[in-house]
């Protein structure tokens, strides 16, 4: 066969990763059938290879990239579920598999709009011929638009309408909602002003997983700067939090603790 | 109803096609049969068997004018013989230098009825404000009120611009999306397919 | 001169006719002699030969399309016979309402005081440019001196028009809006502020 499709579809990608190897439409009929976790794919891999696919061509083939951002926003976001599935299902009510539909519904979806824009420019292409007149002929009377009366109560209400804050819609379900830093930096920060150390684990003992991640990230935070120090007696035991300068006097305090 | 039909027996079709014709030479717009019933005063039938006799006369290949039913209404345009000469003389601003995107997101607008620029960008994958700001400007879509009241997102929906330049007779001209590839059944379908045969 | 006079002999001014008549429905200004002599590759005495042709078939009495030669050229108008029907066409039946677009844009201009075309997009959170043409076109808002600084942006104001449309004695009797605001500014950064929320 001649190279009448020069160009291999996004899905017919050869992927070679740690869980999965074969072409990405394989990959996406597995996951579509659950036979394999979404959080055992190694996304980088895929668009590492994806890139190197790139790099064998001579021209970048922009609807590739563009089929390809919208399969691998689907899996992170397939991913992102399952890393956090209570989080996710407070946000949005949708299932791992609902969410699997999903991403064949939007798939799908893409496809057929992709389609349906590629009859629009052969459309466009054969009615290029047709040529007709935009706006009033030459020698036409002009046309007054009256309006009825109108009340100034709609004015008001537009108005009201404008300075009502937007509903968290829409993409709200993409976004897992991180709390800043910075409150656990204050947070921490304010604890030990009142004692020399605290326990984390009892510290974020109630708050959910996603919040207990940015507590962490606070703490590193903290440790990079050098207000604290930290200390565990060994991985899975509680984590220590103590002030930075009580470090110097580690000896005594550790055996005491 | 005495007047209208004194006026129907005063007033032969050919004349009644006079008329039709002079209106559709003024218009800025196709007009539709109602509309032209009402200028003219006349029954709708009678308007259509006019517009028959002129679609006769006004034909490709018999006439540099040419009537032809687009965009929920009648309108004259100029003949595809006479493109040529049309193009050195006038511009198609509309149509020049759509981007993909755009497009795109004109089909969105077009076959999903009523939408945000967050549902597009939803569909499409990328933002799409520079995309409709352009079709707006081209006055291939127009606003649509915003979703559900206030502080809802503006909603888009196509002009009679869209169909008439895409010469559509209506948005029901549309392709059915079925017919223009595979569904989500069959994609679907078609994935397990593959994964069933490299199975085996 | 070789090849429009081979043109020429190719080309019957009955066809040239029907070329001139294709370019006339679509012109929105009168075509004069030498543009459409350009635009059909042609010799202006055979068009103006094809001209007379058609001033013969698009007459006063013949036709509801009468060709008309005016200061600009050349143009199609409707007959004096349609002239009821075109008025009728043209008298638009009075608009019950104006489009969301137009109430939030005559609402901010009212409310706000003059308020340029950026001002108002970034309050509605999308371009401002159609409504205002529109609105402008229908005498509800008025341009009022540009916005200070070189190069500043029309501004734009009610007119009476408007007043007199939304049965206001004067812009002092708008409805109050306390709720959002104590006084302009105050309103204005509160609109500003909710825009911004919704664009990110």
């Amino acid at each position: 066969m001649p190279a009448l499709h020069p160009r291999p579809a996004v899905r017919d990608l050869e992927l070679d990763l740690d869980a999965f190897e074969g072409p990405f439409d394989l990959l996406l009929t597995l996951l579509l059938k659950e036979e394999i976790e979404p959080r055992e794919i190694d996304v980088a891999g895929i668009v590492l290879a994806f890139l190197e696919h790139l790099a064998d061509r001579d021209e970048v083939d922009l609807e590739a990239c563009g089929e390809f951002l919208v399969l691998i926003s689907a899996l992170l976001e397939l991913k992102a579920r399952a890393l956090f599935p209570e989080e996710a299902a407070e946000l949005d009510e949708l299932e791992p598999e609902e969410a699997a539909e999903e991403l064949a519904r939007r798939l799908a979806e893409y496809r057929r709009m992709k389609e349906a824009a590629a009859w629009l420019v052969e459309r466009l292409a054969a009615e290029s011929e047709r040529f007709f007149r935009l706006g009033p002929a030459p020698l036409a009377p002009r046309i007054e638009r009256r309006l009825a009366d109108q009340s100034a109560s709609a004015l008001a209400d537009a108005l009201r309408g404008l300075a009502v804050p937007p509903p968290n819609v829409s993409l709200s379900h993409m976004a897992l909602r991180f709390p800043p830093v910075t409150q656990f930096l204050e947070r921490f920060r304010a604890l030990l002003a009142r004692r020399r150390r605290f326990d984390f684990d009892t510290e974020v003992a109630g708050l959910s997983r996603v919040e207990q991640a940015v507590a962490f990230l606070a703490l590193l935070e903290l440790r990079k700067s050098g207000e604290i120090a930290l200390s565990q007696a060994a991985p899975f035991t509680p984590i220590r939090v103590s002030r930075a300068d009580e470090e110097r006097i580690p000896a005594w305090t550790a055996r005491s603790a | 109803m005495d007047s209208p039909l004194r006026l129907i027996a005063q007033n032969p079709v050919d004349r009644l096609a006079h008329t039709v014709e002079a209106l559709l030479v003024v218009a800025s717009a196709p007009l539709s049969v109602s509309e032209l019933a009402d200028a003219t005063v006349d029954d709708p039938e009678r308007v259509e068997t006019a517009l028959r006799l002129l679609g006769e006369r006004y034909r490709e290949g018999r006439s540099g004018i040419v009537l032809e039913q687009v965009a929920g209404g009648y309108a004259f345009r100029a003949s595809r013989d006479a493109a040529d000469a049309c193009a050195r003389l006038f511009e198609r601003p509309v149509e020049r230098g759509v981007s993909q995107a755009a497009l795109e997101t004109l089909a969105i607008v077009a076959y999903l009825g009523p939408c945000s620029r967050p549902e597009i960008a939803r569909i499409r994958g990328v933002a799409a404000d520079s995309a409709v700001a352009s079709l707006v400007e081209r006055g291939l879509i127009a606003e649509a009120g915003r979703e559900s009241g206030p502080g809802g997102a503006i909603r888009y929906r196509t002009t009679p611009l869209f169909e008439r330049v895409f010469g559509l007779e209506s948005l029901a001209a549309l392709p059915r999306l079925d017919d223009l590839g595979a569904t989500e059944d069959e994609l679907r379908s078609r994935l397990i397919e593959v994964a069933e045969a490299r199975a085996s």
